[in-house]
């Protein structure tokens, strides 16, 4: 993810500030990881496994509404939760 | 994700890069179905081909997996905006 | 994965055309994703959990043979759905 | 990892990409935690919001997630010197 | 994949990516393996040291896997030329 | 990962040598995966599914010391093992 700033800080071209663009992707992917994983737990939690036809049913409907929701929440409230942790003990997140 | 303070050979580039992540995503979202969808589908193995009946789940199987997903960025998209309390971008 | 071609097009150095480099890894790196996730489906359906010697036995040899073939033809299917889809829905595939 | 044989130019420039590697395992932890805390404790689907009981859940999983991996990586930690018996590095 | 339309320097430059993504790669299937015969052989936490059935048992786990993906990637080569009905490449 | 390699070999800048950075990059990379799946792999074994508070017991306490010098014997095993097979057929590696 960074060897586009490694390089590009090197050699800038043509107004394009790599920093910004390095941020931009860190975002995209983050956000490209999220929905990749609600798609999947939304999947194992509404979907059965019994493919019968290839239309959602309304059960099913209504449940990834209210899962894509959720998922929503717990990420808010895992968000605060490590923010607090990070407040406390700032520097000491990574376990590397 | 906010790009109005992007030149314009910043928002190019942008462009071109989330074109080629797009092509790349679709492509990993293909090999998934496939993982998930044989994973349901296939087990049986005393034939190599597939039969009808695994060939009629596969094809559920994929159509729903689209629908799913769509579905799910729909939702997602509407509640995107707020959602992004620990982003550190 | 496009970051060697955001650099280089800039940058070409001696014939490499970095457009065709970057396709090719893509072509490579989703080769190998299906292989990975082939090994691994065929695994779970092909290889018990109980691991008394190394060697495959028959049962497990012929299992594994018609597991990839039928990956493949399972690979094929979704293919060509996803083709059809996209033909019938052009633009509108990216969840994002 | 052994960097003394690095030129001051070389640790800078991985201390620059280790801090951009760190964020994005940050920001990758935070996102494995969400998946594994909402598949343990999000089992009701009547409802769109958590539960009291659900929120709990959550965030003691979200704890026990963090202090698992605290103390498995003070322990690799320890042991990490001998261990890398096949790197290529 | 066909590089018969590459130059020369694209050829040496795609040998050399190729030849450390094929590193990168068995890194990574060494990694899945400890994953995968670690889940299956030990269950047993009351000791910290390797029993020696668990230590046939993921010895086995390992030749096994290995057999195994080598058979898969033979038929995989085998049947490959056709397969990529939808590779964007 | 090669890419920066690739990008920075046609640009070395300030005595910055890409073969020595890639070469610490894949080592931190590997190192990275091996403890994320030991976190999983431990978080499995150790961590039971009801979460009523956020303390580690003392059970998971012990389990989870154990756990990680387990995984690292494991690791140690499968390398030799891997090094073994290496050596007895070099160069027959990589399925692809």
């Amino acid at each position: 993810m960074s060897f586009f700033t490694g390089g590009a800080s090197r050699a800038p071209a043509g107004g394009v500030n790599p920093e910004k663009i390095d941020a931009a992707l860190t975002e995209l992917d983050t956000i490209t990881d999220f929905y990749n994983r609600m798609v999947a737990s939304c999947h194992n939690k509404c979907i059965g496994q019994r493919y019968t036809d290839g239309e959602l049913n309304t059960g099913e409907s209504v449940c990834i509404d209210r899962c894509v929701y959720k998922f929503t929440e717990v990420q808010k409230k895992v968000g605060e939760a490590l923010q607090k942790r990070q407040a406390a003990n700032a520097g000491a997140m990574s376990g590397l | 994700m906010d790009m109005s303070n992007f030149s314009g050979a910043e928002q190019a580039h942008m462009t071109k890069v989330i074109e080629r992540r797009q092509m790349v995503d679709f492509l990993q979202t293909y090999s998934k179905i496939v993982e998930r969808c044989f994973t349901s589908c296939c087990n049986d193995f005393t034939s190599k081909t597939l039969s009808s009946k695994e060939e009629t789940c596969v094809m559920s199987c994929t159509e729903k997996f689209m629908k799913h997903s769509e579905r799910v960025g729909a939702r997602f998209a509407e509640l995107n905006a707020g959602a992004w309390h620990y982003c550190a971008c």
